[in-house]
């Protein structure tokens, strides 16, 4: 189980090779990675505030719970705070398991409860205003998916 | 008792304060927001509307009815956005 | 849409990279990559055929019925044939979206009718014995999923 | 009509061919399999089970009642194993 919360940006490439090849004898890996959107093209900055201590305590709460119910070799969750451009890769998770159903679902379950139950904020940037983005009820609705 | 308190995203924005170290004698999260919202215009607005805020209490997610015997850190933020 | 079948390695983080850098204004990526596993230590070698021609066509029509259920900005799919040692990447599909329920599910649909659909037979090779893996009853029901 | 027959995985090992061009008035694929089984032991047997083969016709899956009018491309597989 790898956790990282950082400031800087990451290379997506070389981070999904470096998880796949870290494990043995899977068959599968799924990975999701999350960028800024430029919706009509004002958004010019994002910035994601977070929980120092919380954020990487509840990341590891939501990967030891895929772990339990799923059969992972590993997962992996990088997650950006501070100020992003559109484009810019926000975060990442990648599952490993022996087939597809398990790394597919344990990447969605990350996804859905990384979204609602990690301390993470985001604020968008766009001409003279600067808006804290709201939770949305279907993020929230998507929690029900896994029982 | 004595208890570290935590803002963030926009109530951080609203009290002005990322962080304030309180002593109070509230029994449960609930009774610490009625005295914070009792004090200032600013901790009032912040807290107005308590279905969009969210509390930790040593940095696991609790409710507003619970208990803060043998707490020291409380965070008040809005539903996370992360992902 | 990105189809490849080729006998040759690819470099899934390259790959992985090259296609999200490459899709604008998107907030979703899912990639999907599979291995040869070695279940108990025994297997030597793997082989994939394929049916040149109708293979490219299979994988084209698999992705352009996930194009018409979900909104993709693209979609890649890369499959190998030939002769493949365990722990070597088969495969890889990369979906890109707005948002990740069409990303993920589109990911997941390609798999899943790919995997039973796409003209591609292993065959499996350990100690003296081959044999060709037998298509699994829950690969099949798999599409039921798809409605 | 003359037609290009193709056998892969399991189904060429059985036949010893991975193609063959054939000449025939089979009105279907069914009537073709039928012509098939007729010739040779080694045709009998890899056409001995219909679940376990697949067929397309021009490289798209078909059913064994499909008919064969204007088809040029006839492959006969085992389930696909891809993935």
């Amino acid at each position: 189980m790898q956790i990282r919360v950082q400031e800087t940006p990451f290379d997506y490439g070389a981070e999904s090779a470096r998880f796949t090849d870290g494990c043995n004898g899977i068959g599968a890996v799924v990975t999701f990675c999350g960028i800024v959107r430029n919706d009509g093209g004002a958004l010019q900055a994002m910035e994601i505030e977070h929980y120092p201590g919380m954020t990487e305590r509840a990341l590891a709460q939501i990967a030891e719970e895929a772990a339990r119910r799923w059969t992972l070799a590993d997962c992996l969750i990088i997650h950006r705070f501070g100020r992003m451009a559109p484009g810019e890769k926000i975060m990442m998770v990648a599952t490993a398991s022996a087939h597809r159903a398990d790394a597919f679902a344990a990447a969605d379950f990350l996804m859905d409860y990384l979204k609602s139950r990690a301390p993470f904020w985001k604020k968008e940037f766009s001409g003279d205003s600067a808006e804290w983005v709201a939770a949305k009820d279907a993020d929230e609705a998507a929690l029900g998916r896994w029982g | 008792m004595t208890l570290e308190i935590l803002y963030f995203a926009w109530l951080r924005e609203r009290i002005g304060l990322p962080r304030e170290t309180v002593t109070t004698e509230a029994a449960t999260v609930a009774d610490l927001v009625a005295e914070l919202r009792a004090r200032e215009d600013r901790y009032a607005l912040a807290f107005s509307d308590l279905a969009s805020v969210r509390v930790a209490l040593d940095q696991d997610l609790a409710e507003f009815d619970a208990p803060l015997a043998g707490v020291r850190e409380v965070a008040f933020f809005p539903p996370m956005t992360g992902g």
